[in-house]
Formats: structure tokens, C-alpha cells, sequence
């Protein structure tokens, strides 16, 4: 297998590599690449949508069907996991009843009829060793730092017209922010911040205020996402409601790429139980 | 002789394209399924790579109109927008292969106990 | 019709996507408030996706072509949808198909699944907006976002499945971003030769720029992972294991969407977006293929005669089936290429019947081995009889469909003079006429050891044989899952019946007319 | 200005000779502890000579409110890295200190090879 596969790949590769021959040269302004469809955006964008930034331009506008789907391959990522892992079993059959550890966080199933056992018995020993002292450091840094990334993570947001930045950026920095503080505390802490529900409802409204602002031009008569119907809405012009757009758009997909992967953190880090973490 | 130019020229094909078939050849021999979905991650990479190695123009700036820019634009000043574009998108998509696929290991290993495929098969077999 | 409608009427094609999308999202997020309304919700989301496609199938058949421009921009800087007759034919399967086993497989879903349900309906939803939207886009990298989205849907649907469901999925996951990225990767030498993404935009291009050493290769990896995606011979291994342990729910959509559309894409970008000289004319690769597809029939063939349970056995016949089309496909005659379209559609349907009535076994008796299929013509005479009927489709005998694209195939078969091609089509039709009368064998003369119970699965074929047919009592699946089954099979028949129409109206106008 | 230049020049090299530290130190090293210690300390320490060359090279370049700004902002980047990365280092010692891990010694290498 190990062979065969080492055989295939560098045949393909061979035929790649040589095909690479006919490629046009690294940085070469002539190539079709940069000469059919991108000097058209290059041109235009500022004018279409008054925006500076014309990666933000292509990605909101222009291509925009394609970032929705985009975000809702994120959604369905979050769906997947969900769906995979969760369990809720715990805890509903009836009979016995969980003992939590406080300090460590480790639950004890106590039979029906069961006692809890000793202060110093055997249970308990080898549940101390795996207790964690208070660690200052890595709380403190992380309490400190959160507010700040969460601000930094809104800057990229608003800013994305002008600078890079964007949706997706931003929706991933906010949504470390919350796993950091999982790390850095424990999941319970951050399940208190941003319930699972939150996330999940979170994920489905933000791919929803983009696909809405969709079909809200759609109803108003264009075609699907095309902002420019959105103008008398938004008071502005044409070019304007362009540019207006794309931020409520991104906003959107902030929320959702932001409660996705909070979501997927929860699921994975404790195996779908939701009592643990790391 | 133009071959250093040449080769100099085009490293950035070659680059990724090693790194294709790095990650393709890590996804089928590997026995770890850890380590498949990293040469998973590999792949995807590479190509991100190859198309943003795409957008490249020499002489050119990133793709933010400058200020002294607005009145007349000339497309030669500017990197290609839509690659960029275009892997964000990947970039996206690959992570949440990536969330899927880290996902069913978590759940095979919760199975069989094991993440080594030969292992995993093991036990279906004598099972 | 009056001004609204034919105002929402121009958007079906976007709506055939969107509809279902959203809709599932509504019944994901229905599923947090109440369980009960996230069915509803998906029901209503794949039925206004069926009726946009119906909507488009006839606007298609009176000879129209829809374009539609997303966020107004045409298409070189945009995202079109183009969608003639060929693709709203397949719409209207897809949207069928998905609707009708979502009726089917409720109850079970909500059996297995409980609590999970809703997510379980929005990621099926999911799945099919995003084939639809495969089908419809004219945008090739779109094509790759929609199909990921389809393929990571499907991997979590996979995933939920029997104990070695995960690690099936997980090598279907492997597999299939091998095959997405080779076609992204494809898509990377398209957009570095052309400078576009439209296909109508780059075959106008590719047709100025005559034969290119970069389009030869971007087509090479687009094939290669199209294969790897549809489970074509060498590289299907993924799908038996995946299929099996897949809950019945997921593997009846599945098996009957997935593959075809993967197929519908290759036929795509043959047809519309690569000169059809790069494809046929130098005969190698076309012959090639062919060759393929006729040694994939023959494995295929074999494994699932060594088979032991009912739906393992199918799978193989689905890797046959696929084999079918792409051989029929890489013809290069107008015979072969009508036979592999109308075997999509056909396969669509017959696939869907005959993994639904398996589902049904599966319900009533637990377990799918052959030794559990005893007496079941007598406990359940309407799925059987449409098992039967659908059997008789795949192995291709007259008034059902499955006989219609053979005929074509092999019509196309002998004209092109591939033999070979033609001995595996008419031994592939033997040998699964064995595999059907073995079932139908079991299922009618052998009667269970006792009455069976919830786990018939203990049952050793050995026990003691009953001599004469003692009547057992009726115990049909359940009312729901039964009329979509009746539905299908009824379908297959009308199929069989409109075939000449449906070649006619929506196939022809679609093969470009070079092909003879 | 030249005499910058050469000063730019000089700490970039710096920077570039202590991260190619850091790297041997991650192949070399016996354990986990010491591989750890080689990479934060040195990452650090390049880090700072590379930032300290980019503010040098802003300042001599635009020496205007600009230039001052963007060299602020580098600042503040130096001092996100001070604070993230002994934390991140600390954790991950602490993280491998309660799966168990034994620092390395002579003795425990002659234990087990």
C-alpha cells in the first residue's frame, strides 16, 4: 500500500511538475489571470460600492452568493458536530445520581442507594491528584487580555471597508476570545457566558441576516442579493446601500462564524457531554 | 542560458505541487488517523497557496484602493482580488472538513480505543 | 397568471436553492423551541424546491434557457445560474426524490435520532440544496463551495449511522476531499489559463484558444476527482461500508442522489465547459474510460454476488450502476450519451425504490441478511411487490424504466463497436437477475424457523424446515413509509412508459449537436 | 542614514540567527521542558530584534506622525507577544508537568534509553 501509494503520487506529481512548465511565470502581469476578470473589479469596485477595500468588495458583492454558502458550510460544520457528538444521556435514566467534585470538576455516579464515599478514601485520593491548583497567571493573562481582543475582533469588523479584515476574521478572533476564557477557566464558566442554545440559535440567525438580506432583495423585486434595491431602505444611494450591505452582511457572518466555532469548541473539547472540557 | 530565471520564475508551482501530493501521499499511507487528517490539511493548503501564488503581480500593492488612487485607477497598480477571495472561501471550508473530520475521530476512537487504522480493522474483523 | 407571481415566478431558479435552505434553517431553529415543527418545516422547504424545479421543467421544455444573475452582476464578474432542460429535469429527481424519503423516513428519523431530529432534518436539507445547487450553478468554483457543503452534510449523516458508521465516514471524508480538491485544483488551472470561473465565458474562451497544454491537465484532475466523488471502479472503495452503516434514512437519499449528481457535473463540464475535441477526439481517453466502466461493472458484479446482507449487496449494485453511466457516457455517440442521461434519472428513481423497500425489511425485521428475508412475500406482499418491481428496473425487463437506458446504452454500445462494453451490460443484467431471484427465492418459498420476534438475527438457517407454506400474519411497514414506497414504485413504470417523451423534450436539446 | 541602515540590517540578522536558534534547539534538545525553554525564549527574543528593526525602518523612512503611529502600533505588538507568549509557555509547561512528564536528567537518560 505504503508502495503504491509513494508510486502513484510521484507519477502524478512527475506529470503535474512537468505540466508546470506551461504555467505563465510567477508575478507575470500579463497572465490571463490578472488580465480577463480582475482589472474589471479592480476598476470598478470603488465606484459600485465606495468601498476601498476591494477584496471586501469582491467577497460581499460580487461573489456574495458564494460567501453565503461559505458561512453556511461553516453552519453545517456546526450542525455535523453537534449531531455527532452530543449526548444528553447522562443523568435522565433514573435510579442513581452524579456527585460533582467542585475543585476539580469530576462527577462521581453514585448507584441507587449508593453513599458518597469517604472524605479520604481511595475515590477521593485519586481524584485529588488530578485536581488543578488556582493558576493566577494564566487566568489573570486571560481576563485581561479578552476585553481587548473582543474590541480588536469588532475593529476588524467595522473597519473591514477600509483595511483587511471582515467577517470571517473578526467572527474568528470573537469566538477565541470565549474559548480562551474555556481554556483558561473551565468550560462551565464559559457555557455561563454563552450557553450552548445561545450558540447554536447565534449560528442560525447569522447565516439568516445573510441569506435575509438575500431575499429581502429578492421580494423588493431584483435579483437575489442585489443591494442596490436596498437603497431607499438604508437612505442612501445606490453606491452607498452597496456599501451599507456588505457590513450588515458581514455582521452576519461575524455572529455565525463566531457561535461556530464556540459551538464546535464545546462539542469537541468534552466529547459531546458538556460537563467537562479541558 | 535561461533555465535559473526559468526555474526561479516558477518555484511557486513547484512548491505547492510538492505539497500536494505530501498531503495526498500522508492521507493514503499513514495507518494514524491523526496523521491522515493532517495530511488532509496539508493538501487543502497547498492548493490555497497555488491560487493565491496566482494572484501575485509583480510591482503591485495589496488589493486597498489608496486614497491618492480614487480618481483614475489602473489595474497594473493592484494585486487580484478574486483569489484572495476565492481561498477564503477554501480556507473556510477546509476548517470545517477539518471540525467534521477531527469530529468522527473522536467518535471512532470512542469505538474501537484506538486511532491506528490497522487496529480498527482488526477489530471489525474479529468481531 | 397574475403580476406577483410572474414577478417570483423569473427567481425559481435561485429559489430551488434557497427555499430549502432557509427552510431548513428554520426547522433547525425550530428545533430549539419545539421538536415537532422542525418536520413540517423541512417538508415545506424541499416542496417549494419541487415545485420551483417543476416550474423551471416546464419553462425549460418550451425551449427556454434560464439564466439568472446573482446580485445583478453578469456573468464573467458574477454568479449565474444557468438551467436548461437537461438540468431541470434532474432538479425536479433531486427535489423529488429528497421530498419523497423525507415522508418515508420520518418515523425512523425521529425513532433514532429523537432529540437530535431537527438537526438531522436541517443538515438532509442541507444536502439537498446543496446538489440543486451543483446542478444549477454555471459558476465552477460556486460548484466546489455547494458541493462541499453537500459533502460535509452528507459525511454527518453518514457519521450518525451503525458502531463502524464514523470510521466509514471518516474515510468517505478522506476520500472525498481528495476528490474535491483535485477538482479545486482544476479549477486553479481553469482560472490560471483563462483568467474566469463562468463556464459559458471559458468555453468561449478555450474554443479561441485552440488545444493548451494547461486546460489537457485541469481536465485530468477535474475527472480524476469527479471519479473519486462519484465512487467510479478503482477509487469507489469508500462507498459500500459508508452506505450500509449510513441510518436507512440517510442511505436511501444517498445512494440514490449523490453518485448521479457527481455524474451530471462530469457530463457538465464535458459538454459545456471543455472543448468536446479535448474529450473525444483523440479516442484514448474515451476509450480508456470505457474500459474502466466495463472492468467496474464486472467487479462490481462479482462483489455483490459474495454479499450477505440485502443492502450491502445494493451498494454494490449502485458502484455498477455509476460504472453504467460512465461508460455509457464515454461513448462519445448520441446513443450511449441519451442512455447514461436517462439512466440518471432512472437510476435516481429506481434506487430510492428499492433501498426504501429494504428499509422497510429493515424496520419490520431488524436485520437485512438473506436468512432474515424469510416469508416475507407473506408478511409483507406491498413492499415486496415493490421490490420486486424495482428489482426488475435494475435488472432492466421491459415496462419499467431501467430497461429503456439499457437499451439505449447498449444501442450505443454496438454502434461505437465496443463489445466489451456491451458483454458487461448484458452480464451485469444476468447477473443481477441472479441476485434479485435469490432474494425473491428466500422471500417466497422459505418461511422463517419460528415466528419471528423483535431479533431475528439469532435465527440459525439450520433449525428445522417447514414443509408446505404455512400462512404467517401480515405485518406491513408502516402506513407512512409504505405509500411513498407504492409512490416510487408506480413511478418507475410511468418512467418506463414516458420514456420516448422525456428523450424528446429535455435530453436531446441538451447534447450538443457535434454528437452523432 | 546609512549607519541605520546598517543597524536595521544587523538586528534583522539578529532576529533571523535567534530564531534559527530556537528552531535547533526544538531538534536538539533531550526533552519536552528543554525544547520548550529553547523555543518561548528565543521565539521572544527574535521577535523583539525583528519588531525593533520594522520601528527603525518606519522611523528613518517616514519621519512624520505617520511614521509614528505605525510605529506605535508595533510597540503595542511587542508588548501582546510580552504578554501571550511566556503565558502560552507556562501553560503548556504546566500542562505537561500534570500529565506526568519527568524532567530529564542524566540518571533518567542512563533509566531509559
Amino acid at each position: 500500500m505504503k508502495k503504491l501509494a509513494l508510486i502513484l503520487c510521484l507519477f502524478a506529481g512527475g506529470l503535474l511538475l512537468m505540466n508546470a512548465h506551461y504555467l505563465p511565470m510567477w508575478g507575470d502581469p500579463a497572465s490571463p489571470a490578472s488580465t480577463h476578470v480582475s482589472p474589471y473589479f479592480i476598476e470598478n469596485a470603488y465606484e459600485h460600492t465606495k468601498t476601498p477595500n476591494m477584496v471586501a468588495v469582491v467577497l460581499a458583492d460580487y461573489r456574495s452568493y458564494d460567501t453565503m454558502f461559505e458561512a453556511a458550510v461553516v453552519l453545517a460544520a456546526g450542525f455535523a458536530c453537534f449531531f455527532l457528538l452530543r449526548s444528553r444521556a447522562r443523568g435522565k435514566k433514573g435510579g442513581h445520581h452524579y456527585y460533582r467534585h467542585i475543585p476539580t470538576g469530576v462527577t462521581i455516579k453514585i448507584e441507587e442507594g449508593g453513599k458518597l464515599p469517604a472524605e479520604n478514601s481511595k475515590v477521593f485520593r485519586s481524584i485529588d491528584a488530578l485536581w488543578t491548583p488556582y493558576d493566577p497567571i494564566i487566568q489573570t493573562t486571560c481576563r485581561c487580555l479578552i476585553p481587548f481582543l473582543q474590541i480588536y475582533s469588532l475593529y476588524v469588523l467595522a473597519h473591514g471597508h477600509y483595511s483587511p479584515g471582515g467577517g470571517f476574521q473578526a467572527g474568528v478572533v470573537l469566538g477565541a476570545t470565549i474559548i480562551l476564557l474555556a481554556i483558561s477557566h473551565n468550560l462551565k464558566t464559559s457555557l455561563k457566558r454563552m450557553s450552548e442554545r445561545t450558540a447554536a440559535l447565534w449560528s442560525i440567525i447569522g447565516v439568516f441576516i445573510f441569506a435575509g438580506t438575500g431575499l429581502l432583495c429578492l421580494l423588493l423585486g431584483m435579483d437575489y442579493l442585489n443591494y442596490e434595491v436596498l437603497a431607499p431602505l438604508l437612505l442612501s444611494d445606490e453606491a452607498m446601500a452597496r456599501s451599507h450591505s456588505i457590513l450588515i452582511v458581514e455582521v452576519g457572518v461575524t455572529m455565525a462564524v463566531m457561535a461556530v466555532m464556540v459551538w464546535i469548541y464545546y462539542n469537541l473539547s468534552s466529547a459531546g457531554q458538556q460537563d467537562e472540557g479541558l | 542560458m535561461d533555465a535559473i530565471p526559468y526555474f526561479i520564475g516558477k518555484y511557486n508551482y513547484w512548491g505547492c505541487i510538492f505539497l500536494f501530493f505530501l498531503g495526498m501521499y500522508a492521507m493514503i499511507s499513514k495507518t494514524n488517523l491523526i496523521k491522515k487528517i493532517i495530511g488532509l490539511n496539508i493538501f487543502q493548503t497547498s492548493i490555497i497557496l497555488f491560487f493565491i501564488s496566482a494572484s501575485f503581480k509583480h510591482d503591485a500593492t495589496l488589493p486597498i484602493l489608496m486614497e491618492e488612487h480614487k480618481g483614475a485607477i489602473d489595474p497594473v497598480m493592484y494585486l487580484n482580488p478574486l483569489p484572495h477571495v476565492l481561498m477564503l472561501t477554501a480556507i473556510v471550508v477546509a476548517v470545517a472538513t477539518l471540525g467534521v473530520a477531527l469530529t468522527l475521530a473522536l467518535k471512532v476512537y470512542r469505538i474501537y480505543g484506538t486511532l491506528e487504522e490497522d487496529e480498527i480493522n482488526h477489530a471489525i474483523q474479529s468481531h | 397568471m397574475d403580476p406577483i407571481m410572474m414577478e417570483f415566478s423569473q427567481h425559481s431558479p435561485v429559489l430551488i436553492v434557497m427555499a430549502p435552505f432557509l427552510l431548513g434553517m428554520a426547522a433547525a431553529a425550530a428545533g430549539w423551541a419545539n421538536r415537532k415543527w422542525a418536520f413540517p418545516m423541512a417538508f415545506l422547504g424541499l416542496l417549494s424546491g419541487l415545485i420551483a424545479a417543476i416550474h423551471m421543467l416546464i419553462k425549460t421544455a418550451k425551449g427556454e434557457i434560464l439564466v439568472y444573475h446573482m446580485a445583478g452582476w453578469l456573468p464573467p464578474f458574477g454568479i449565474a445560474y444557468r438551467i436548461d432542460t437537461f438540468s431541470a429535469l434532474i432538479l425536479t429527481a433531486i427535489m423529488a426524490v429528497a421530498l419523497i424519503n423525507l415522508v418515508a423516513s420520518r418515523a425512523s428519523a425521529e425513532k433514532d435520532f429523537t432529540e437530535k431530529a431537527p438537526a438531522w432534518y436541517a443538515l438532509y436539507v442541507f444536502f439537498v440544496s446543496g446538489l440543486a445547487g451543483m446542478v444549477a450553478t454555471e459558476d465552477i468554483f460556486n460548484l466546489y463551495v455547494l458541493l462541499e457543503i453537500a459533502s460535509l452534510s452528507a459525511y454527518a449523516l453518514i457519521g450518525m449511522g451503525h458502531n463502524r458508521a464514523p470510521f466509514a465516514a471518516l474515510n468517505y471524508l478522506l476520500m472525498g476531499t481528495i476528490g474535491a480538491s483535485f477538482y479545486l485544483m482544476g479549477v486553479a488551472y481553469i482560472y490560471i489559463a483563462t483568467g474566469s470561473l463562468n463556464m459559458t465565458d471559458i468555453a468561449v474562451i478555450l474554443q479561441e484558444m485552440g488545444p493548451n497544454p494547461t486546460i489537457t491537465m485541469a481536465f485530468a484532475l477535474c475527472m480524476t476527482g469527479l471519479l473519486a466523488k462519484m465512487a467510479a471502479f478503482p477509487v469507489h472503495g469508500w462507498l459500500p461500508n459508508a452506505y450500509t452503516f449510513a441510518p436507512d434514512a440517510t442511505t436511501n437519499v444517498m445512494a440514490a442522489l449523490t453518485t448521479k449528481v457527481s455524474i451530471y457535473i462530469m457530463i457538465r463540464l464535458v459538454l459545456s465547459l471543455f472543448p468536446l475535441s479535448l474529450a473525444f477526439d483523440t479516442g484514448i481517453i474515451a476509450d480508456a474510460m470505457v474500459w474502466l466502466a466495463t472492468i467496474g461493472i464486472f467487479a462490481g458484479a462479482f462483489m455483490a454476488l459474495a454479499q450477505k446482507s440485502f443492502k450491502r449487496m445494493l451498494t454494490y449494485i449502485v458502484v455498477v450502476e455509476v460504472a453504467y453511466m460512465v461508460g455509457g457516457f464515454w461513448l462519445g455517440n448520441r446513443a450511449g450519451m441519451t442512455g447514461a442521461m436517462l439512466h440518471i434519472l432512472n437510476d435516481a428513481a429506481m434506487t430510492l425504490c428499492v433501498f426504501m423497500a429494504v428499509a422497510n425489511i429493515r424496520a419490520r425485521r431488524g436485520a437485512d441478511a438473506f436468512s432474515d428475508l424469510k416469508g416475507l412475500f407473506q408478511t409483507m406482499p406491498f413492499s415486496m411487490g415493490a421490490l420486486v418491481i424495482s428489482g426488475l428496473a435494475i435488472i432492466g425487463i421491459p415496462p419499467t424504466c431501467g430497461f429503456f437506458s439499457k437499451w439505449y446504452l447498449i444501442s450505443g454500445g454496438i454502434e461505437a463497436g465496443h463489445w466489451g462494453f456491451v458483454i458487461a451490460l448484458l452480464s451485469a443484467s444476468i447477473i443481477n437477475a441472479i441476485l434479485f431471484f435469490k432474494v425473491f427465492e428466500i422471500a417466497f418459498f422459505e418461511v422463517p424457523a419460528e415466528t419471528f420476534g423483535q431479533n431475528s438475527r439469532e435465527h440459525e438457517s439450520d433449525h428445522h424446515t417447514h414443509h408446505g407454506l404455512p400462512s404467517l400474519a401480515m405485518a406491513e411497514a408502516r402506513i407512512s413509509m409504505l405509500i411513498p414506497l407504492i409512490i416510487m414504485a408506480l413511478t418507475l413504470l410511468a418512467l418506463g412508459f414516458m420514456t420516448g417523451g422525456i428523450v424528446n423534450l429535455f435530453i436531446d436539446p441538451a447534447i450538443p449537436g457535434q454528437v452523432l | 542614514m546609512i549607519i541605520f541602515d546598517i543597524f536595521i540590517a544587523l538586528l534583522l540578522a539578529a532576529g533571523c540567527v535567534f530564531l534559527l536558534g530556537g528552531a535547533l534547539g526544538i531538534l536538539r534538545m533531550p526533552d519536552f521542558y528543554t525544547r520548550l525553554h529553547g523555543a518561548s525564549l528565543l521565539d521572544t527574543i527574535a521577535l523583539v530584534c525583528l519588531l525593533s528593526a520594522s520601528i527603525l525602518y518606519v522611523l528613518t523612512r517616514h519621519p512624520d506622525v505617520n511614521g509614528l503611529i505605525t510605529s506605535l502600533k508595533i510597540i503595542l505588538i511587542a508588548v501582546f507577544v510580552f504578554i501571550t507568549s511566556p503565558t502560552a509557555t507556562h501553560a503548556i509547561a504546566d500542562a505537561g508537568r500534570r500529565a506526568g512528564l519527568k524532567p530529564w536528567t542524566r540518571q533518567n537518560e542512563e533509566e531509559s534509553p
